[in-house]
């Protein structure tokens, strides 16, 4: 099994999620972050006589999955579609992460692996 | 005006001061936690702004003795305006104050998320001067041809409410619609939205137990029709809410409550407690389904300002001339104040249509203004893009 | 009523709507993350529901000339309730009306986070019928038995406190223990505590103020034992608070204060300074060790309602017929206030218990009502279960 | 005092307690997420310890007639203080006991996110007694050296402002500076900020419209320019942010609305409207960079007590004597007042400093006290360390 | 040495981070997020009007601990004992994720891997 | 690829993004948790009545990111300098861990790995 984690724009992530149900996701999580990539960081007030400071300020969602391995492309394909924003996408739409898993085991069942998910 | 009278009517001023603050809460719960800066702003800064326009000449164009359509320079700088009680006018002329402070406060929920905010100043000194003004000199002034001609607005249904939901309208049909907002939108804090109609509900009892200019009997029964009105809206939202849906929306109830409100302020002088409750009833029903029609409709009016403030507010102006009490109103047999207050509706929706259209057009195409944010900071939100400020900023990131 | 107790008195009815809110916030911020909403609304719908009742029957079964127990049908739909000042019946009407408004309120405290939303409404318009409505009339109306007696309940520390702290715990007995509270709950949002505090204190000189409806020197004694009882109890419970556990809890103060509001309420009318401080000194200790009592019995009274307000009401009451000045108390001799007082205590308690374990009977088992959420509902938060909506929403979900 | 006069001194006195939670929001949302319950409680236990105080010697030591500097202890406990209207003694106390209640609380912006609670406990004791009681008394009563003078201040701008601001910079000085924000601090919670700002604009109104003690002209005529300097500050520090770095910062829009409040404080019984125009843009202007120019000294005034409180009421107290009206100020040719007014400024600065600096200097030094909290326990956030709170729980740490 | 990642009922999350302590953790770190599985997601207003949609908005905890290899069994159990609800466990009861982790580093001591647990 | 995850005290996360910026790294993102390790958990009131209960109620943040594995020490060593409080460290200061990541897509692009970085 393998997990994936997107990291993409807030606005999208309703989008991502459905995507990722259509292409067979049994389940995944969300999560608020703060992001700095190519896409730089913002400039946000940090004292009040306009004192003005560059900060990693930038609000990112990621979206984690866990799937058998066989449905990696079809998954990130999905998230790809959702997340790209326009024809050629814009700075700042995000990564995609995958790393290996080794165990899955559902908690209410205590099933384990490719039955867990 | 005697000291008791003066004492309300300074504590009503702060009140309806107070309801500023209480709708950038009440609009700043609604919005997308990107924009919460950007939508309390709208409504704060107009506390500033409008505050001097009034004092510099926003007063003596609206109430200067000028004529039936606008005010005069009389008043420019408050010159003249004595602020000895037996004549009244500073008092006056500061609850007024706060009526055009918070009406253009209004119109900001309809382009909450996308307005630009620097231009937004500027429509804030232009649409006082040009639309408010105007209107508030044709209902209230002693000479203005509403006045004369029998339209009654007790605290502003038509000035106020009206004139904010067609500038709305107007404005939301200019800016556009929002960016990736299809698939509906959740309010980023319902305690906000609480706090905000709270405030607004506490508030209102000045707007409309003052607008009497007195402590007196009017203002007792105005005050129990305001609160009378906004409970029965709020109750009808959250029935209706739970029949279409089965559950029974904070937000609904806050909306109804100000709907309730709403629809009450042109009335609140004129109509007994049980007007109150047909007034209440009728905002809740019109306003709900005015939401859901909205949806049918291209424009997006972020936060429902035509639906809540301009039906309730023509439903109130309506109502007034249906439930007036003492031989005036529709149930009492006399169509005449009806007849009246549907010119008002009508001259109000007229005016404020076309001057709000003008003044967006001329701002939109001035260089370096123009009516939009751009698109990446719209879509990083306006409160980073534009006030260099997140609302909320968690530990890890001081 | 001159016009100054008429601006007075709107005032103070507008403070006191404006505790409702406050309260929403007070009570808003101790719950967990998942159940604001619901907690908010449960004041919130108060403000709706509750008006409603008392415009249509509940401030004529309080206030009609019915008797020594209850009032009659002479005022429904506010009929004959005049709005002149000369009179004062309907400043007088809306004035209570803040006060039917906020009572169920209180009560909510006790079965936050798990009781049927649809259910409560009922309740409401049940519970005002019938408890709080008869209550009010002995204590205030002037052919109630209570007054008749000689009971002095000032602000009311009988009519509103010991009956929502006994409504309390009937409904935290009836609804039951909350699903897996047992390692204790931190509230979620203490700034919202100390707002709501903030408000309720604020909101709590009209209450207090109020009562003497008139703007007098009364009232100026009322303000002051108003504020000094509040501020001894707040100290009092940041000092318990410091000495059992080296910290010293915003939430405490908030409780304090708002523990020395409640004690005061019936005696603010009666004591003087030195006496507020004592009622203070009784409140804050008194209502610390009930809430660590409280602990050690089964009932799950969520957030405090019967340490807070009934044993601070009953406090109250008591310290009425001690410290009253002006040769009534029993510190100037006199026990005979405090025997009243007694009384007056004991039948609301009975009262209260009586009538509201039966109102929640009857609920339980009416079909399609029942006191208590689903569990699973409770699980996943009665704010998305019941009410369609998350209190705060991060970026990343809209 | 006639009924109307009570009615609004009722009002004004609720509205300045009530700014005591505004500013428990103001500071608490510039703060850091870790220091949200520190940093309301400052604030908000102010309002118990210092009513305490105050009723019991506090009051007595500034009002009572005890000679040009100090009052003395007739009026320990508020005894012979008289509650009948017509002497107005027991309103005016509770009036001033507003006042004193929120000064101290000014104070904590300086010392916040480090200051140890206990000590601060102390403090306010301390500080009440013998540095604000005393310069109460030499502005106020009747028989205090600079009233006798002829130096004006309104409603508080060297009592409170200044006083404040300089204490301040004291306790700052002396607390040091605080652990790792050499990287700068954004402000946790932007709409507490407005939240705070609108609140304490509200309560304004009382504090300075409330400062004549009476609902008359000068009343209406103080509300007018205490609005008109809020607005216009406002409106400078939105430009002026605008201008250093194009972006409209809505902690800047709440911070120069403060800022003009305080300078219109001492002013606002005696300026015109366009008087206040004046000092409102000169607060603006000087308190924006009083901000920019404290960044150069090395000490951590967090949240701009001096900036706003100390350099605002400086101002403020010269543009009383500049701009008063009625033949007294500078601009008509009469410079006396100004200069009385420099003297009470320095006086104030003087004694505050001095004062101010020996308390902390002992409380430093006594065994189990200390002004700064353990590094650990800043580090950790003093909500947790000293409070034992989180300001926020999320879901999943009920 | 491995990482948990256990997402778990919110209102779990103290039961379950006593029994990781009582299994032998050395520590762990708890995160809220947004999360959808076998349970839906639930019905929520996204317009005044009662216009309602349905969205991924059951609050989830996510408790991550790292742990030496052979802790495993021991660590994966406690956590299921904690979190199953009732006895049979009911849906959203959570799933637990076993990845590998090549490399533990303690900031304050520069000590590695096992000796950094 | 590997993944470098930072639980580091929130009041050092400025710093310590900075480092990583410094240390060539191309993006991160940063998230808030509450973490207990050797550090205690703190005590907290559950209760009005001054009950207390212990929690891990202490604030960390938990800075990501991905990296190309031959960076791994320079990056690894940034965050620690920027993270450690003192010449020897505190306990608290935090724990760093690495795990391997098979795949990187970025979403504009399509780009994968190493140039996805
Ligand atoms: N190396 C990385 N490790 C972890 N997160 C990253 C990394 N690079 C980018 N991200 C995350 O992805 C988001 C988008 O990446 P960015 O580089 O700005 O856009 P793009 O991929 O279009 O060039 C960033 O805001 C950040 O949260
Ligand atoms: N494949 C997955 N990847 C990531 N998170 C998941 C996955 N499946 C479930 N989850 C998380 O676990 C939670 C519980 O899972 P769910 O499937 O609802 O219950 P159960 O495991 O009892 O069937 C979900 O809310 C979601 O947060
Ligand atoms: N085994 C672990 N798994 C996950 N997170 C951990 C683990 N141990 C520690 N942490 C996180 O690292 C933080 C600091 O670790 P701690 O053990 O307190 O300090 P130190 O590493 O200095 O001994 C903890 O608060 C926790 O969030």
């Amino acid at each position: 099994m393998i997990k994936i984690e997107a990291v993409v724009r807030p606005e999208r992530v309703n989008l991502v999620v459905e995507a990722l149900i259509d292409a067979g996701c049994g389940g995944y999580h969300i999560a608020n972050v703060t992001g700095k990539g190519t896409q730089q960081g913002v400039e946000v007030f940090t004292g009040r006589g306009a004192t003005i400071t560059t900060r990693a300020a930038l609000p990112k969602t990621v979206v984690t999955t866990v799937v058998k391995a066989d449905k990696k492309d079809a998954v990130v394909e999905a998230i790809i579609v959702a997340s790209r924003t326009g024809e050629d996408g814009q700075i700042g739409d995000g990564k995609i992460f995958v790393s290996p898993v080794s165990e899955v085991i559902r908690v209410r069942t205590g099933e384990k692996d490719a039955a867990a998910l | 005006m005697d000291s008791g009278s003066v004492a309300w009517m300074i504590m009503a001023s702060a009140l309806v001061l107070f309801m500023t603050p209480g709708l950038a809460f009440f609009y700043g719960g609604l919005v997308r936690g990107k924009n919460v800066v950007s939508t309390v702003m709208y409504s704060f800064v107009s506390m500033g702004v409008v505050s001097v326009v009034w004092v510099l000449w926003g007063y003596s164009l609206a109430f200067g003795e000028g004529g039936q359509f606008i005010g005069n320079f009389d008043f420019v700088g408050f010159k003249d305006v004595s602020s000895d009680p037996a004549d009244g006018a500073m008092l006056f002329a500061i609850f007024q104050m706060m009526f055009a402070i918070i009406t253009p406060a209004l119109i900001t929920g309809a382009i909450a998320e996308r307005f630009k905010f620097t231009t937004y100043l500027v429509f804030l000194v232009a649409w006082i001067t040009f639309v408010y003004a105007p209107i508030a000199h044709w209902v209230w002034a002693g000479d203005g041809w509403l006045f004369e001609l029998g339209a009654l607005d007790f605290a502003g249904g038509t000035v106020v409410h009206i004139n904010a939901g067609i500038a709305a309208v107007v404005a939301a049909y200019l800016v556009g619609k929002r960016r990736g907002v299809d698939r509906g939108v959740e309010p980023h804090n319902v305690p906000f939205v609480i706090l905000g109609a709270g405030i607004l509900w506490f508030g209102w009892f000045g707007f409309n137990a003052g607008s009497g200019l007195a402590a007196d009997g009017l203002a007792i029964s105005a005050f129990l029709v305001t609160n009378t009105a906004a409970a029965v809206a709020l109750v009808v939202w959250v029935i209706l809410g739970h029949i279409h849906t089965g559950k029974m929306s904070a937000v609904g109830a806050a909306t109804g409550a100000v709907a309730g409100l709403v629809a009450i302020t042109p009335a609140s002088g004129f109509v007994g407690p049980m007007g109150a409750i047909a007034v209440g009833l009728g905002a809740g029903v019109l306003t709900f389904y005015a939401v859901r029609i909205r949806y049918k409709f291209g424009f997006d009016d972020a936060l429902e300002v035509m639906a809540v403030h301009g039906i309730g507010g023509i439903w109130g102006a309506l109502a007034t001339g249906i439930f007036a009490v003492g031989g005036i109103g529709l149930v009492d047999g006399d169509a005449e104040v009806l007849g009246y207050n549907v010119v008002a509706v009508l001259a109000t929706i007229a005016y404020s249509f076309i001057v709000t259209f003008i003044i967006l057009k001329i701002l939109d195409v001035i260089p370096g203004l123009g009516l939009r944010a751009e698109d990446a900071d719209e879509d990083a939100g306006l409160d980073i893009a534009l006030h260099g400020e997140r609302a909320y900023v968690g530990d890890g990131a001081d």
